[in-house]
């Protein structure tokens, strides 16, 4: 299995974690992104997410490399999931073990936001009263310099 | 040939994920842009657009060659 | 099974986070707690975990409760696993469940503070060169006050 | 009977986890903890433990009746 993952299987959380268990890991931090039915008073049904797959492994490999440089011995394993997803399902699970626990939850905090910066994939939510493709969770409308803020080339 | 993806609402809009376009001499990013939409029409939003050559994020400014795959990246909503 | 578990048994991690799932959950953290093989230049063979069960459950229990009123959407379930472990074993599991993802890292990294504090457990640490109970992981010798910071009766 | 539980190196120390000490009347905890010392011998270290009378914590001066379960806690460690 790979560490950097984008699959259209679910996802089974316990194997990502695996990825990262390790002699002289001693907290291993997990976030787990699953469909949430009510957002404000939108009723969700179903998400599709779509991903420039190819792209969207890169820069998961790329959020890897980034949590090693800051937090050299931490260990990551992302797999994203695409296509239909139901209420409830596991649209993303990301694992990150260190030797101790601050650092863990640090690195696994930083991995999700640089998921929904610099990683090719988009959800198209699918409400009770109508469909609409999210963009930009991070709150600004677009990139006006023409790139996210800290994409890097 | 240039190779364009598109996704997401940039997809919906043009009706397809992938439009070839020839270029004859090497063309800027923001020049294949233009191209796309005198070919496909007017994209809602394509400004917001990040653009990646190839896998990897560039700016406007950068050139495109024959064969180069570019990919239009609306703002991203993954996690 | 028991959302606030001390177990003799090996964790499955999986069964913990099914316990926080539901439909208007949208974020899960988890941490997991395994047993490290090096701490400074000490080398642990394996790891004697005991509990004074019936009340460690109930201080578990007690921290979700804390939880629910610190983030009132949030899901608790926590098992802490007590007896022989060797080195990569699962000694505690923590999954709580928000709607958005911050409070669910939040709240998580509450839940295993507040395990340090005031739940009722202890290590023996078996090094390659001696054993130890380890006390007290939040750093103070002893509890001068008769009590430990912010136990409540 | 007041029954006394003992846990980590206190445990180790006296030997045992469990101890019942016959209370005539009604005792506080600090009270029962010089009565244990007593019948088990001194135990390094619990003067810094806590104590939970059937199952919660509770301070040096609380009454233990007969039929109380009085736990020392030392420094926990768990996660």
């Amino acid at each position: 299995m790979k560490l950097f993952n984008i699959s259209t299987e679910p996802i089974d959380n316990q194997n990502v974690i695996d990825q990262v268990i390790h002699h002289n890991a001693g907290a291993v931090s997990v976030f787990i992104g699953t469909v949430r039915e009510m957002t404000g008073d939108k009723q969700t049904k179903l998400l599709e997410y779509e991903a420039y797959v190819p792209m969207a492994e890169k820069q998961l490999e790329k959020i890897g490399q980034e949590i090693e440089e800051k937090w050299p011995s931490a260990k990551t394993a992302i797999t994203h999931r695409i296509g239909t997803l139901q209420i409830s399902d596991v649209a993303v699970t990301i694992a990150v073990s260190t030797p101790h626990r601050h650092e863990a939850f640090e690195a696994c905090r930083y991995a999700i936001e640089r998921i929904k910066e610099i990683v090719p994939i988009w959800k198209k939510e699918h409400y009770t009263d109508g469909e609409e493709w999210i963009g930009n969770q991070k709150g600004t409308q677009s990139y006006p310099s023409g790139r996210p803020e800290r994409v890097e080339k | 040939m240039v190779h364009i993806l598109l996704f997401a609402s940039l997809a919906q809009q043009a009706g397809t994920q992938k439009v070839s376009i020839s270029v004859d001499k090497s063309a800027t990013v923001e020049e294949i842009r233009t191209m796309l939409q005198t070919q496909v029409g007017k994209l809602a939003g394509i400004e917001g657009a990040l653009v990646a050559l190839n896998e990897e994020y560039v700016e406007l400014s950068d050139q495109v060659k024959d064969g180069d795959t570019v990919a239009f990246i609306p703002p991203v909503s993954g996690g």
